[in-house]
């Protein structure tokens, strides 16, 4: 316990969601402090009841839920036996509020600045001192031009400044208390960095304490200086970050952080992700007991009875365990072999080669005087993958991967280059999102029909081979007749994984197919793409935006800005010696799942990412280049010349004038 | 082990409109429509006569043999009623499915070229240019007086509605991942279409049918209103209000029996409407 | 917005240029024949044959058409058969009123529409917004002639605080004139206005589920203020496509409410036009609808890229 | 102050009946039809309020008797075995444009009553006569037939213009006449307005300042119209509404002149061509039940359309097809003709519907399968004009209280030129022929012969003639009724 007062105390509390299918438990006698200036991290996978806290501390739970037990006191005050009336001067002035999803967190119809200022007079400021504030506080988180931006619309912002714009609403009245719902997850790790930093850079000079929810340990590792580990609804373990990630008491906390890949792992390839079976209860549908005990692997027979109670094991650090609460220690979560990869003789060749590839995305439309100007999403690109290899490509979103990845397998035209396929009609696309994948009208065995049928298998022979398909992805004939919405979203990306290999595919285009997924369930789709790209000799073109992710999977990777790759090569190469600054810059900004690494220099690039309507002049990285115009004013090629990608001498290939001035964070 | 999969799948789609109807504006509104159209198919037990047998009594107000009295020409105006209704349904559940496959298909001709379906929308922004009414009065204008004309004028007033939506569900269904998946295995474009699209725009196009019939019920009684509806002496609800309207003041019934009926009959389909649209909603 | 206009231009130009023929062609593709209207109920063949050509309706139809566009672009929108007046006359005679009847029902329509839905889209009273919910459903299902025909009777009869027949144009006595508009504007309106409301309530309770009224919540908007501030505002744009639609139908309803209240405006002129085959009137009023269809259309773009600042207008 | 529309309207009509005649006030009488300047020379529906009040006829005929009742001519005399009629004109008469009325502007008329493309339908029978100016105040008239029978109508009918802005007349623009009102405002198809002319030849008059003619279509309009006090005068409610409206206490029904509906046949059609199945449908129709129904028993179910004040009217004829199915039933089957088809074309209007719908039933009871074809009103014209209708046709014509030989000259279905059923028999030009020309000691038998035919033919059948309804405040007085139109030149508002 810190020895100061809390600033928010919650204990004990219960929120329950009454819905047609009965009662749901989100949240379940969670109880923990926030003492004022600190940060404290909510951790847990979808579903594990993070955002329904956030809202139950500020009474906006939603219809038709209900905090029905519990304390809630702030300041000494309890926030949930006040009147409607009595908590409005709470939410905003004492306590802010920062959402998930920038996109959708600000008021498509007001300017920046009103919604900013509405914050103020609400709360009794002056209209005309309000707008002057509102200038103040969108300087104070970094809005460049802050003057000539303030009366833009939120459309006009990208990403990075919505979530400025948000944050700067709700420290608008100088809260004690930032609550901050997944600040970053829709953002990109170069933008992520930003906003951390900025919320760094404000608790220390506001002194404002912040809940920080979010569902990647990095993150935690990274800002926090205690956590709480959800899960279920219920708090499985809480304490300081160093305690937790030195020595984690639950064994839920454990093995997440053991089935994380990391960047620094040099296990690739020879080992599968330690990972853990199963997927998130149903809270609809919660086990009697300890809500992790199906999937735990040290589960006892007490666990599937009760749930335990928090055990306190040093002064800060306690976890909801039978096991560990008798002491024992949690065994190594060990990662199976990866069995030696199967290289067919014979055709080497390529399966892909794209060779100088521009995408037009402009919709084409015709206007009264001639076409739209063109919009090259990917401008220049060129690559290989051979049979069973993985090429890796990354990028910050917007930069092209998509629309590349959509010419690859026919579905944009490109306007100029090639796609050559060595068979053709052999490369298949595993999309990001599984639920939106999946005809949610049509059976699990329609959809892997239609594959079937596509390439010719006979009616009679479907079933069987459907099967067969699914066996292989994990899943089983009782699977087939159901709806995708009977299905989580991991068992829904391994049937469009079925689904993309009853085409016999190949080569596979995977677009960023674990992004959308829980990092336990992450890791077993890693683990069956790996196995099955060694099984049947695929090749993979795996696109992600997780640097980690990357590495463990790919033997090749190419960083991709604003259309064109800036840099290509081997995986330990490029990972251990980048040599394009946007490639240092995009490791450095990555978080560790580490507290020690919490101190070490990063490079943190400014701005966003430009529009590929209208590209920078020369290299299209100068304008957030660390090493480029910005900062040195006299490398004017920068400006006037698209650097080629040219091989590096650590066997690399970099689009850089100046490459291999800046890595691992060294200027 | 499992049961037939196309059974099964029947029975989910038959079982997500079942829930439509299990809502109380569902119940009232099939329970009404029912109630009507089984009125309508036994207007000749009603009257047996026809609904143009003619007395001497003319306009007695409602009374326990002519519970809506009779009109000008002596005829019970119960019995004109039940066949007007008769008229009304036969048009609108003929008239608006027919304008709902055209619309569709016209909507989703983008789906077969880019020109096809730009050409259909500019067709169905003229027809929009047109409202209902002025439509129906060129098309009785032109092929004269009847149900027929009546008919068309149905059908093409419904096409920009159907057309539009099915379109909008077009864009918005082409490019869901699930129909680039199919894409790019290759299946066809009508089979991306039968299977993947339209399953998924049935549901709004449901909602707007159902919306459509009350705007169908409406046009009727409006061309009937500006003496273009249906030929006499066979009745029409819409025609039957307005020769009605004409005896308002001294027989209320003659205006207040069909009236109540058209007004019952346009409230089971709002009803259903509704009720269609929350159970779409709640998929 | 000019450049949203210039750009809008050549398909406007396609719909009216087809509309033009439509409505040229489409008259005179009806049974029945002008001149023998005009000629009156005894006429020899001789009578209908003298009056067809001092009509000029003998002339081909092309030339006929010609000139009518011609016409069109000189301001000359043709002479009517019936009346022998220029059709822009009667046209203009007849304009104050259904333009006004026009008006005021769409200013009923957007006022009731808006306001119900508002009101039944922010309540947190169940039976508030169940009572809405069953008025707008009987509102909905009943056709603006029925709702004339009860004003006419129980206002011309039972409870004469309103003029239910006839009219007083607003520039001649504004106050006497508005008392006129009143029931005709309020039976034209009443249906699409509960239309309305329910579009409004529906996208209401749509947009309370977005983040930013959750936003606005946690800074401690009041609750009123969210409503209209940050619901309302999001809502309007289904309500303003659909009021953009209605206006076309409000303008055909006028054509039965105007014989219902009395009033004589274009609508009677249309119906008693293609009545009595009185083409140049009735392509003009085509072509005019259809002008009215499109203008609205624009204006509905034009709205909702006001209401919505992320609508870009191309 | 707030003004209430509805307290301005009561005040104009809270005038009771106690007769005591106001000078000056505003009229306000609506119609259901357009005016129709064009057709100043014949009866319109739209005409009856303002042809008589603004252009003057030489004489006009009311119901109370046969006789002409003088006006632009203050006086007249039949010659020459009533071929010749000679008319004295009113002095002091000037046109509203200041041009003083002479006998010139008589001979102008009817010059223009007999061109091609008048919408005037006397023009066979006033082709044949000579109108001539004999002096600047004496019209002198003659013809190769007896006048007697046929001017009253014509002189009645016919108004006369100003030769000076004839020419225009038609778009409505200017409308200049000798009468009492002049033009003051006209909105094609929805008002005219006429005021006071204040140099009429006939000194006090007229008593009213102005009338307000507003059009009003739909006749529960007319009502509440009515009912609110805004009109004083109504024609074009239905004949319900009228008669419930004007039942005395407020109101009173007024009617005049008379329209006849017509049931006419082409005998060149099967079934039609059999003269026994003609007649059968003659004794099918319930004309009775039609006049109550559809007329509410005002009309009249005569089977004759000769006014009962002609020479020699055959009064025992005018009941020889009464309502008898059985008969009818009877002479189908024996004609052979049970199950055919009748076919019967008629212009969308509610009465000629009703009516339809009864006439449809009615063939039904006896055997015949009758097929109704509803016709807009410029279609209607047109089949009819070009007898290109089906089979047969229902229609109406304002022709009730013409005499014989004018009705024989202008009537479609009758006529002998411009036959509208194309109907071309010999026998029935000859027996025609003979009334047109008969002198007053022939005209009583031809009369009687064409009759006997006409009715043994049954190719046109007078199902109703009923007469043109108005609704009339009581607090107006003083208007006068002629065969198609009214007078308001003596009218005026009654105040306490
Ligand atoms: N409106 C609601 N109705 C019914 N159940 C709800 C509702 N809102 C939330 N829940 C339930 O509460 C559980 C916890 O939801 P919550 O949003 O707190 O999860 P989370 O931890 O924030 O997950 P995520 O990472 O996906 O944001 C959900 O699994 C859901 O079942
Ligand atoms: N149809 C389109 N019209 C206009 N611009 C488009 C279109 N499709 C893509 N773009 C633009 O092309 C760029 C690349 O988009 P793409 O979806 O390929 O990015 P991505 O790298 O896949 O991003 P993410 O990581 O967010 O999926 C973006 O700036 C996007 O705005
Ligand atoms: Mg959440
Ligand atoms: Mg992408």
């Amino acid at each position: 316990m810190t020895a100061e007062a809390p600033l928010l105390r919650v204990a004990g509390l219960r929120t329950e969601f009454h819905t047609a299918e009965g009662v749901v438990r989100a949240v379940d006698d969670v109880s923990f402090d926030i003492a004022p200036g600190e940060i404290l991290g909510i951790v847990g996978e979808s579903g594990s009841g993070k955002s329904v806290t956030a809202r139950s501390i500020l009474g906006m739970v939603h219809e038709p839920g209900r905090v029905v037990a519990g304390q809630i006191s702030y300041r000494g005050r309890d926030l949930r036996t006040l009147p409607p009336k009595a908590m409005r001067p709470i939410r905003g002035r004492e306590i802010g509020l920062v959402f998930q999803d920038p996109q959708s967190a600000l008021n498509p119809v007001m300017t920046v600045r009103d919604q900013i200022s509405e914050a103020l007079t609400v709360h009794g400021m002056g209209r005309a001192a309000a707008r002057e504030r509102a200038l103040e506080l969108l300087e104070q988180v970094g809005i460049p031009d802050a003057r000539r931006r303030a009366d833009d619309y939120p459309h006009q912002f990208s990403g990075g400044m919505r979530q400025r714009v948000v944050i700067a609403i709700a420290l608008a009245n100088n809260p004690s208390l930032l609550i901050a719902d997944e600040p970053t997850t829709a953002l990109d790790v170069t933008i992520q960095a930003q906003i951390l930093r900025l919320l760094g850079r404000l608790r220390h000079e506001l002194g404002v304490a912040v809940l920080m929810i979010t569902h990647d340990m990095g993150v935690v590792a990274e800002t926090c200086d205690r956590l709480v580990v959800m899960y279920g609804g219920r708090v499985l373990e809480r304490g300081t970050v160093e305690d937790v990630f030195r020595a984690p008491k639950s064994p839920y906390t454990h093995d997440l952080l053991a089935a994380m890949p990391r960047l620094s792992s040099d296990s690739a390839g020879a080992r599968r992700l330690p990972s853990i079976p199963g997927a998130p209860p149903d809270p609809a549908h919660l086990p009697p007991g300890c809500p992790f005990e199906p999937r735990c692997r040290l589960a006892v027979d007490a666990c599937a009875e009760k749930m335990p109670s928090l055990t306190v094991f040093s002064v800060d650090h306690a976890a909801a365990c039978h096991v560990t609460a008798g002491g024992a220690s949690i065994p190594v979560l060990d990662s199976p072999p990866a069995p030696p990869r199967r290289r067919a003789e014979g055709d080497r060749r390529p399966i892909l080669e794209v060779t100088d590839l521009r995408i037009n995305v402009a919709n084409g439309r015709r206007g009264l005087w001639g076409r739209q100007d063109p919009v090259y999403a990917v401008d220049g690109v060129s690559l290989q993958v051979h049979p069973g290899e993985t090429l890796g490509l990354v990028g910050e979103s917007g930069c092209g991967k998509s629309t590349l990845a959509r010419a690859i397998v026919g579905i944009n035209e490109p306007a100029s280059g090639a796609i050559t396929v060595r068979t053709g009609g052999a490369v298949q696309y595993v999309f990001q999102d599984p639920s939106a994948s999946l005809n949610p009208r049509r059976t699990i065995r329609e959809s892997i029909d239609e594959g079937l049928e596509a390439i010719g298998v006979p009616a009679a022979e479907r079933y069987d081979e459907s099967v067969r398909l699914l066996e292989r992805v994990g899943l089983n004939a009782r699977h087939l007749e159901r709806l995708p919405y009977a299905f989580s979203g991991g068992q829904r990306q391994r049937v469009g994984i079925a689904r993309a290999l009853a085409a016999k595919p190949e080569l596979l285009v995977l677009d960023e197919p674990v992004s959308a997924l829980d990092v336990s369930i992450q890791a077993q789709i890693i683990n069956l793409l790996e196995s099955l790209r060694d099984e049947l000799d695929l090749g993979y073109l795996f696109i992600a935006h997780d640097l980690s992710v990357v590495r463990h999977l790919s033997d090749r990777i190419a960083v991709m800005y604003l259309g064109g790759i800036v840099e290509t090569g081997e995986v330990a190469t490029v990972y251990g010696d980048p040599r394009h600054p946007y490639t240092a810059a995009l490791l450095a900004s990555s978080p560790h799942p580490d507290p020690a690494a919490k101190h070490r220099e990063r490079i943190v690039l400014t701005g966003d990412l430009p529009s590929p309507k209208n590209p920078p002049s020369g290299c299209r990285f100068r304008t957030r280049c660390p090493i480029g115009p910005i900062v040195h004013s006299d490398r004017t090629i920068c400006i006037e010349q698209r650097p080629a990608l040219r091989p590096a001498p650590n066997g690399a290939h970099v689009a850089c004038h100046f490459p291999g001035e800046l890595r691992n964070g060294e200027a | 082990m499992s049961t037939p999969p196309t059974a099964k799948r029947r029975n989910q789609t038959l079982l997500r409109y079942a829930r439509a109807f299990r809502s109380p504006r569902g119940i009232i509104g099939a329970g009404t429509l029912l109630a009507l159209v089984v009125v309508a198919l036994a207007a000749p037990l009603i009257g047996p006569g026809g609904y143009d047998q003619q007395t001497s009594q003319t306009l007695v107000g409602a009374s326990g043999q002519h519970l809506f009295g009779t009109d000008e020409l002596g005829r019970d105006i119960l019995v004109r009623t039940v066949y007007g209704l008769r008229t009304d349904l036969s048009l609108i559940l003929t008239a608006v499915p027919v304008s709902l496959v055209i619309g569709t298909l016209m909507g989703l001709s983008g789906a077969v070229s880019k020109a096809l379906g730009a050409l259909t929308q500019r067709l169905l922004d003229i027809i929009l240019g047109f409202p209902g009414l002025v439509l129906g009065v060129i098309i009785v204008m032109i092929i004269g007086q009847g149900w027929w004309a009546l008919f068309f004028a149905l059908v093409f007033a419904g096409l920009p509605g159907f057309g539009r939506m099915a379109r909008a569900g077009l864009l918005s269904e082409q490019d869901r991942d699930y129909v680039l998946a199919a894409r790019v295995l290759g299946v066809s474009t009508g089979r991306r279409i039968r299977r993947h699209i339209l399953p998924n725009i049935v549901d709004p196009l449901l909602v707007q049918t159902a919306i459509f019939m009350v705007v169908a019920i409406f046009i009727e009684a409006g061309l009937s209103i500006v003496g273009l509806g249906i030929e006499p002496p066979a009745p029409s609800l819409g025609a039957m209000l307005n020769v009605g309207a004409r005896y308002a003041t001294t027989h209320p019934s003659y205006v207040l029996g069909p009236g109540m009926v058209l007004l019952l009959l346009a409230l089971s389909f709002t009803l259903l409407s509704d009720a269609l649209n929350e159970a779409a909603i709640k998929r | 917005m000019i450049r949203f206009l210039v750009r809008r231009l050549p398909v406007i130009a396609l719909v009216l240029v087809a509309a033009s023929m439509i409505a040229f062609l489409l008259p005179r593709l009806m049974p029945g024949d002008p001149a023998a209207a005009v000629a009156g109920p005894d006429a020899t063949p001789e009578q209908i044959t003298q009056v067809r050509h001092d009509l000029g309706l003998d002339r081909p139809v092309v030339e006929q058409y010609v000139v009518w566009i011609k016409g069109l672009f000189t301001g000359d929108l043709g002479q009517s058969l019936q009346y022998r007046r220029p059709v822009a006359e009667l046209v203009g005679t007849r304009l104050e009123s259904t333009v006004e009847l026009a008006i005021a029902a769409l200013i009923f329509m957007v006022i009731i529409g808006v306001g119900i839905g508002l009101i039944a889209g922010s309540t947190r009273a169940a039976w508030l917004r169940s009572a809405i919910d069953s008025v707008n459903t009987l509102l909905l299902a009943m056709p603006g002639f029925l709702v004339g025909l009860l004003m006419v009777l129980l206002f011309g009869i039972y409870f004469r605080v309103l003029p239910t027949s006839g009219e007083v144009p607003l520039s001649e006595n504004p106050e006497i004139g508005v008392q006129y508009l009143i029931l005709p504007a309020l039976a034209l309106a009443l249906a699409p206005a509960s239309g309305i409301a329910r579009l409004v309530q529906t996208s209401m309770r749509a947009v309370r589920q977005q983040d930013f009224v959750d936003l606005a919540m946690a800074k401690g908007v009041p609750p009123r203020r969210i409503a209209t501030r940050h619901v309302l505002r999001n809502s309007l744009g289904p309500a303003l496509v659909a009021i953009g639609i209605r206006f076309g139908d409000l303008l055909a309803g006028a054509v039965v409410i105007e014989a219902i209240f009395a009033r004589n405006g274009l609508g009677q002129l249309a119906v008693s036009s293609a009545q009595t085959a009185d083409y140049p009137v009735v392509q003009v009023l085509i072509v005019g609808a259809v002008l009215i269809a499109v203008a609205a259309q624009l204006l509905t773009e034009i709205g909702l890229a006001r209401l919505d600042p992320r609508v870009r207008l191309e | 102050a707030c003004t209430s529309a509805v307290d301005q309207a009561n005040q104009a009509s809270t005038a009771t009946n106690e007769a005591s005649c106001q000078p000056g006030g505003t009229l306000t009488a609506a119609l259901a039809s357009p005016a129709d300047p064009s057709a100043v020379l014949s009866g319109r529906p739209g005409n009856i309020f303002w042809v008589r009040n603004i252009v003057e006829p030489l004489w006009y005929i009311t119901k109370d008797s046969p006789e002409p009742k003088p006006l632009l001519a203050k006086s007249w005399k039949y010659e020459n075995d009533n071929k010749t009629l000679v008319l004295t004109l009113q002095d002091g008469v000037k046109f509203h444009t200041g041009r003083a009325f002479t006998a010139d502007d008589v001979v102008y008329t009817f010059s223009q009553v007999t061109k091609a493309g008048s919408p005037s339908n006397f023009g066979p029978i006033v082709s044949t006569w000579q109108v001539a100016a004999t002096a600047p105040n004496t019209v002198t008239i003659t013809a190769p037939t007896a006048l007697d029978q046929s001017a009253p109508s014509i002189l009645d009918v016919t108004p006369i213009i100003d030769k000076d802005t004839y020419a225009g007349i038609a778009s409505g623009k200017q409308i200049v006449g000798t009468g009492p009102f002049t033009l003051d405002t006209y909105t094609p198809g929805a008002a005219m307005t006429l005021k006071k002319n204040p140099n009429y030849w006939q000194a006090d008059l007229p008593k009213l300042d102005k009338i307000d003619i507003p059009v009003i279509a739909d006749s529960t309009a007319q009502l509440a119209a009515l009912q609110s006090g805004r009109l004083q005068l109504a024609s074009g409610l239905t004949v319900r509404d009228a008669t419930t409206a004007g039942d005395g206490t407020k109101f009173t029904l007024e009617k005049s002149g008379g329209i006849f509906y017509l049931l006419g046949m082409d005998i060149t059609k099967a079934p039609l061509n059999n003269k026994q199945v003609r007649q059968a449908i003659a004794y099918a129709i319930d004309r009775e039940r039609i006049n109550q129904q559809v007329f509410v028993g005002i009309g009249t179910t005569s089977d004759l359309m000769w006014p009962e004040s002609s020479p020699g009217y055959p009064k025992d004829l005018a009941t020889k097809y009464t309502y008898d199915p059985e008969k009818a039933k009877q002479l189908i089957a024996s004609a052979g003709a049970t199950g055919a088809t009748v076919d019967l074309t008629y212009a969308q209007q509610p009465i000629l519907a009703s009516m339809y719908s009864i006439i449809a039933n009615n063939l039904e009871a006896i055997g015949l399968k009758p097929k109704g074809e509803a016709l807009s009103i410029g279609d209607y014209q047109q089949r009819v004009a070009t007898a290109s209708f089906k089979m047969s046709y229902l229609n109406n014509a304002a022709s009730v209280g013409q005499s014989a030989p004018v009705l024989l000259a202008t009537l479609p279905q009758i006529r002998l030129k411009n036959n509208s059923l194309g109907y071309d028999d010999p026998r029935f030009a000859e027996l025609s022929n003979a009334v047109t020309t008969a002198t007053s000691a022939t005209s009583a038998d031809a009369l009687r012969k064409l009759t006997e035919y006409m009715l043994d033919e049954a190719n046109v059948q007078l199902i109703v003639a009923a007469p043109t309804t108005a609704v009339q405040a009581k607090n107006l007085t003083g208007v006068e009724r002629t065969l198609t139109g009214s007078l308001f030149r003596n009218a005026c508002l009654t105040k306490p």
